[in-house]
């Protein structure tokens, strides 16, 4: 029973991660209707981030989060002016194809300049144990700073000015500029901050595990699984779903052998895209699924 | 006269919204019926009802004596039931006698390509658009796209063509070939359900007209008849009686 | 049919295709083998990318599947070559008609991201199932060569069957282009709900375009992984292999049939070249990467577009 | 006129005779991951190669009767995927010339790879693929230069027999196809050996979060860990077993541990044990070639970092050729593989012997595997033989301090 339990607890903390790195994706698809594929890339950058800032300086990890932030803010305006600007308006593909363009960039730069070596950020942190079952201080961290961002997140959409603004957008683009609401820019800071949590989450994510380059496209997989789940565009539905993947994980290893997992995950997004286009935990605004 | 179309207490409901409320009525063979009523009134609403792009909530739609109540849009039209958009809807890629061929291949009398090629060419000429047939439809003004619905229809050769405000938008030498055209369609035996606010078309096409306000029907009867009924007068021009109040 | 100069430039390009190597260029023979998949996937794709609008980014679903039906037939079962192409198109065809009805409810992104997801799950499920060697994949013994006269003469049989199958694609995108259900098909792409409503039954075309876009990039995985004499699920559904083919698409010029064929060349020769160059061996992927987005952001329409604009008498020859 | 330039051409080749014949020169071809998950084995296995034909030319070339051959390699990037193994393949054998064939890296390319060099009667030594199925398929030309995978583990389960003959062992690896076969025969092999199987799970590669899988591990109550798979995966089981305190006496994960980057890992590291094909410790005394200790410290000058096993097992692909060369004191492909066929030595490397039945020929049965652990030396982790006796260099610890 204590197994079960635990399993629980560590899916409940790592389907957090999950969350926030979905958070990302499903931002920058809620605001412009843009799937972005570099989503993987920016999370793998934010690992690295963390780990040079780690090495040259020193710093302890959670220290690098604030500059991965900014740095990933500021990564993502300009991912919005080389790939996206042109591409608003215009069929999701081009989008599609656009920031996987970027994406193979971004891929043959890190493979070039790094290669496929490991990396891994030493951090460690007392945990808690229940019976002979441990659960690392760093995964208990990552899920309370993830709730921090989410809460930051929350308060910046629904509490200030711009956060509005970007809602406004959200909902409908050409009416927000109607109202005088500056949409590039917006678009601009709402693809920043989209980055900003892949690129954040990357750094969190970075001090649970060992990486590589390529360690961002399993992440990116994971978070269109949770996005949908959560419903396209809706970044708390993208939390909740992703706890909710945690558990599901949590729950099923116990019961079955564990590479089952996996089917069923992608069952399941299949049916939950035909039976609910809204996602499952389709919380807060309700947008048309199909359009 | 066999009813070719038959609704009975047609209703939809969005939450609680009642966009239409128990309506009925039916349009017999070769007869133009008018249905005009104020903006929000339901008008459109009861075609996408009829045409299966929404289901309805209540009622049932019956066409020829065969029930197409929430039948898939494409099995209507298959059926001989063409109808044109309120916003035009054009296959801005293709030039105009590929839309009209999709018409006539997918129509009533289902053609191969080739005829379906040639009843293209004559519902375009129809409309007169015979001289911009390779034209792609997104180079067409509004008027051309307007006539382009109504060629797409037309190429189906349905039994029944529901037309939705294909008089607005155009200049009044447009509403006046518009007009003309429409009368030498019905001259081929062909019915006709329009919706249309300029007064003195609808009011001249239609054989009879059915008035509707908020979802629920108000009058119906001939152009004349409905013209003076007061209800009607009331809906469009306000209270009768303020007439002879004095100011 | 037959007056269109069309069908005759498709018949020219496969008799190319079929010349060129000529019995002992090997090496071109290699490279024109991949570029011959590369055009089946990508013409097949065209079908619901170029034609209905649909995005089917996880394609390569087909490709795997066909390559594991046909390597379990002859390596498990011991049937021939011929038979086991045949089955496995048809079952992978069939199979594609059933996840359709399900997936093809869906537009847009929704539907990308269905066909992402159909693609991961048969991935995951084929790793494990045991009776297709699970994880380990199923590995050929080179006897199965010998009915077509050993190893190089197979790769020679396989070479030319794969040209037949690029030709039938060809053909394929042709005819459909040509006839009633093509134009249903591309009434879909421009404006689903305003086809639908002139009677053109969208859901029974999308099923059936969708299990037609399968069957032959099964027949061709089904040769690819025999001529590897090896198939694992990571080779088998592999993504990026589908996300090529809509970058070739995009490339050639989605709608067209010379378009996809045309940039599956082109694509696969800038690869072959990149990756034994060395000054790009190992920044490649950078180069495809910025070659792609320019083509997004400035020549969406692909080759065929920009070529139609600058010379409109040439919609008239090409397709 | 003639007869002026005729002569000439003889004087100037007579000056200068080892220009004139041109340097005899033989091509080896390969192709190797330099993109995609596979690179950093791959690129591992090509140093060590590239490290063998720099110290060949160095020495003059390899002497065949009495003429010296210069190496000279052509490689090309097959992305870690099977798409173009073929196609570069036939390239070097018909656009390159190439005389001679290494592998790719890993069984599922050398599969692919196979198809092209048995066509042409190529010569191809294999240094990365350990899966013996390619072998088994009636392939006359392939040699399988390091350990097949079933003896991957074999080595660790004897190992543990002997410090705890009732162990509950847990098997947790890589769904691929070099961690499935190891899997399956250490299997076997912990059954005969009396252990329980306290559980067998297999994992997707792309799986990034293993505190699930280590809470079956807990629950199973297993107190010995085998299984692995290739690269990050490995390096993630270790630490988070260590994370999650699993309790485990015995750990040993596959290729991972064996790269110095391991060590990055800190306590997560200390006391994990990987099967190797070799170790610079290694104390084997070689029949040519140089010895364990002068390979390592070479091989350390010339890359800057300690040569692990990747390294050597391409070293010893080309040690191996050179060796069948000059037995058959010839390059034709037909004597040097009889040659080969014939050898049975030991090297640097260790023991190599090809099998040659019809039904697997090529496989190695010759070559044994070591165990090494990570253990603290001097406040430092450093890599020690612990298995088995006679290559030991270090006591095995066990168990595992309590931190695990």
């Amino acid at each position: 029973m204590l197994g079960i339990l635990a399993s629980l607890l560590d899916g409940l903390l790592v389907g957090a991660v999950y969350g926030l790195a979905a958070m990302g994706i499903t931002f920058i698809w809620g605001v412009m209707d843009v799937v972005n594929l570099t989503h993987g890339a920016m999370i793998v950058a934010g690992m690295f981030g963390v780990y040079l800032l780690v090495s040259a300086m020193g710093i302890p990890a959670y220290a690098a989060l604030l500059p991965v932030l900014l740095a990933g803010f500021f990564a993502g305006v300009a991912l919005y002016w080389i790939a996206i600007h042109r591409m608003i308006g215009r069929p999701p593909l081009m989008s599609l194809l656009a920031t996987f363009a970027v994406n193979l960039v971004l891929i043959g730069l890190g493979t070039a300049t790094w290669g496929t070596v490991l990396f891994n950020v030493s951090v460690s942190l007392p945990g808690f144990s229940l019976g002979r079952y441990t659960f690392p201080g760093t995964h208990i961290m990552a899920a309370v700073l993830t709730a921090v961002i989410a809460g930051v997140l929350y308060l910046f959409l629904y509490r200030t000015r711009a956060g509005k603004a970007v809602r406004a957008v959200a909902a409908n683009r050409e009416a927000a500029e109607l109202v005088g609401i500056p949409t590039t820019r917006i678009l601009a800071l709402s693809c920043g901050l989209g980055v900003a949590l892949a690129g954040v989450s990357g750094a969190l994510i970075s001090t649970l595990f060992p990486f590589t380059v390529l360690s961002g496209d399993a992440y990116q997989l994971k978070s269109f699984v949770v996005t949908v789940l959560g419903g396209m565009g809706n970044p708390t539905g993208a939390l909740v779903a992703g706890i909710a993947l945690g558990l599901f994980e949590g729950l099923a290893t116990p019961f079955m052998p564990v590479s089952w997992t996996l089917v069923i995950e992608f069952v399941l997004f299949v049916l939950v895209l035909i039976a609910f286009p809204g996602g499952l935990i389709s919380i807060g605004r309700r947008r048309p699924a199909v359009r | 006269m066999t009813a070719l179309l038959e609704v009975s207490e047609l209703s939809k409901r969005f939450g609680g919204l009642h966009a239409v409320e128990a309506l009925s009525f039916s349009v017999g063979e070769g007869e133009i019926l008018g249905l005009i009523g104020p903006n929000g009134a339901g008008k459109s609403t009861v075609f996408n009802l009829i045409n299966g792009v929404f289901a309805p909530s209540a009622g049932r739609v019956a066409f020829r004596g065969e029930d197409i109540t929430g039948a898939a849009p494409y099995r209507v039209a298959r059926l001989g039931l063409a109808r044109t958009h309120q916003i035009v809807q054009p296959f801005a890629g293709m030039s105009v006698l590929d839309n009209c061929t999709v018409g006539a291949c997918f129509g009533r009398e289902n053609l191969p390509l080739a005829k379906a090629r040639q009843a293209a060419r004559e519902a375009a000429a129809l409309v007169g658009l015979e001289k911009r047939l390779d034209a792609p439809a997104l180079e067409l003004t509004i008027a051309g796209k307007k006539r382009l619905e109504l060629a797409r229809a037309l190429a189906a050769r349905p039994a029944l063509l529901m037309l939705d405000e294909v008089l607005a938008g155009l200049n009044p030498t447009e509403v006046a070939q518009m007009v003309e055209t429409l009368r030498t369609i019905r001259g081929r035996g062909l019915s006709i359900l329009m919706i249309e606010h300029l007064m003195q078309a609808i009011m001249s096409l239609s054989d009879r007209i059915v008035v509707l306000t908020s979802g629920t029907k108000l009058s119906e009867g001939s152009p004349a008849q409905v013209a003076h009924d007061p209800a009607v007068i009331a809906a469009y021009l306000g209270d009768p009686e303020m007439v002879r109040r004095p100011p | 049919m037959l007056r269109r100069p069309f069908f005759w430039i498709i018949a020219v390009t496969i008799a190319l295709f079929a010349a060129a190597p000529h019995g002992s260029d090997v090496e071109l023979r290699e490279s024109l083998i991949l570029a011959a998949v590369y055009i089946t996937l990508a013409s097949n794709l065209n079908l619901m990318l170029g034609y209905a609008g649909y995005v089917n980014f996880g394609s390569i679903v087909f490709f795997g599947l066909g390559g594991y039906f046909c390597v379990y037939f002859m390596g498990s079962l011991g049937w021939g070559l011929a038979s086991s192409l045949v089955v496995s198109g048809v079952a992978v065809s069939a199979a594609a008609l059933v996840f359709g009805l399900g997936i093809l409810r869906l537009r847009g992104v929704h539907f990308a991201l269905a066909t992402i997801g159909v693609n991961e799950a048969v991935m995951a499920f084929v790793t494990n199932f045991e009776p297709w060697g699970g994880s380990t994949g199923i590995y050929l013994s080179p006897e199965l060569f010998q009915p077509l006269g050993g190893p190089a003469s197979a790769l020679w049989v396989i070479y030319y069957l794969l040209v037949a199958i690029m030709g039938a694609s060809l053909y394929l995108s042709y005819f459909i282009k040509r006839s009633k259900f093509g134009l249903g098909l591309l009434s879909i792409g421009q404006n689903e709900d305003a086809a639908a409503v002139l009677g053109v039954p969208a859901p029974r075309y999308k099923a059936l375009a969708y299990s037609a876009s399968a069957l032959l990039p099964a027949v061709a995985g089904g040769l690819y992984f025999f001529k590897g004499a090896f198939v694992q699920p990571a080779d088998a559904f592999d993504l990026t292999l589908s996300t090529e083919a809509i970058v070739i698409t995009m490339l050639g010029g989605q709608g067209t049939i010379v378009g996809p064929a045309l940039g599956a060349y082109l694509y696969e020769e800038l690869r072959g070249w990149l990756l034994t160059s060395e000054t790009f061996a190992n920044f490649q992927l950078v180069v495809a990467g910025v070659l792609l987005l320019l083509i997004v952001q400035f020549a969406p329409e692909g080759l065929m577009g920009f070529l139609y604009r600058r010379f409109p008498r040439l919609r008239r020859i090409l397709e | 006129m003639g007869k002026f330039w005729l002569a000439a051409v003889i004087g100037f080749s007579l000056a200068f005779p080892g220009l004139a014949a041109a340097e005899d020169t033989i091509t080896i071809g390969m192709t190797v991951s330099q993109t995609g998950p596979l690179n950093v084995d791959s690129v591992a296995q090509l140093h060590g190669s590239e490290f063998w034909r720099d110290e060949v030319n160095a020495a003059g070339g390899i002497k065949a009767g009495n003429k010296r051959y210069k190496v000279r390699f052509v490689t090309y990037d097959d992305q870690s995927v099977g798409g173009r193994v073929q196609q570069l393949y036939t390239r070097l054998i018909v656009q390159d010339k190439a005389n001679f064939l290494f592998g790719p890296y890993s069984s599922g390319l050398t599969a692919t790879a196979a198809v092209i060099s048995e066509q042409y009667g190529k010569i191809m030594l294999v240094g990365g693929g350990a899966e013996p199925k390619t072998y088994q398929l009636g392939n006359q030309y392939l040699f399988q230069c390091i350990t097949q995978a079933d003896y991957y583990l074999a080595g660790a389960v004897q190992a543990l027999k002997e410090k705890n003959p009732h162990a509950r062992v847990a098997f947790v690896y890589s769904d691929d196809p070099f961690s499935k076969a190891v899997v399956a025969s250490a299997h076997k092999l912990a059954e005969q050996a009396g252990f329980t199987i306290a559980l067998q799970e297999s994992y997707a590669p792309s799986t990034t979060d293993f505190s699930p899988i280590i809470n079956k591990v807990i629950s199973s109550g297993a107190d010995a860990f085998l299984g692995g798979g290739h690269y990050p995966d490995g390096a993630t089981l270790a630490r988070q077993l260590h994370e999650q305190k699993a309790g485990l006496k015995y750990i040993a994960i596959l290729v991972a541990p064996d790269s110095p980057k391991f060590a990055s890992l800190g306590d997560a590291a200390l006391g994990v044990m990987v099967p190797s094909q070799w170790e610079p410790q290694v104390k084997y005394k070689p029949d040519f070639g140089p010895t364990p200790e002068q390979f390592a410290k070479a091989a350390y000058a010339k890359t800057k970092v300690e040569a692990d096993y990747h390294t050597a097992s391409g070293y010893i692909t080309g040690l191996l050729l050179q060796h069948a060369i000059e037995q058959a004191g010839s390059i034709d492909p037909a004597k040097v593989k009889a040659a080969l066929d014939k050898i049975d030595v030991t090297t640097f490397f260790g023991k190599d012997k090809f099998a040659n039945g019809p039904k697997d020929h090529g496989l190695q049965v010759g070559h044994e595997m070591v165990l090494a652990q990570w253990q603290m030396k001097g406040g430092k982790l450093e890599k020690e033989i612990v298995w088995p006796e006679a290559a030991r260099t270090a006591q095995m610890l066990y168990p595992l301090p309590e931190a695990h």
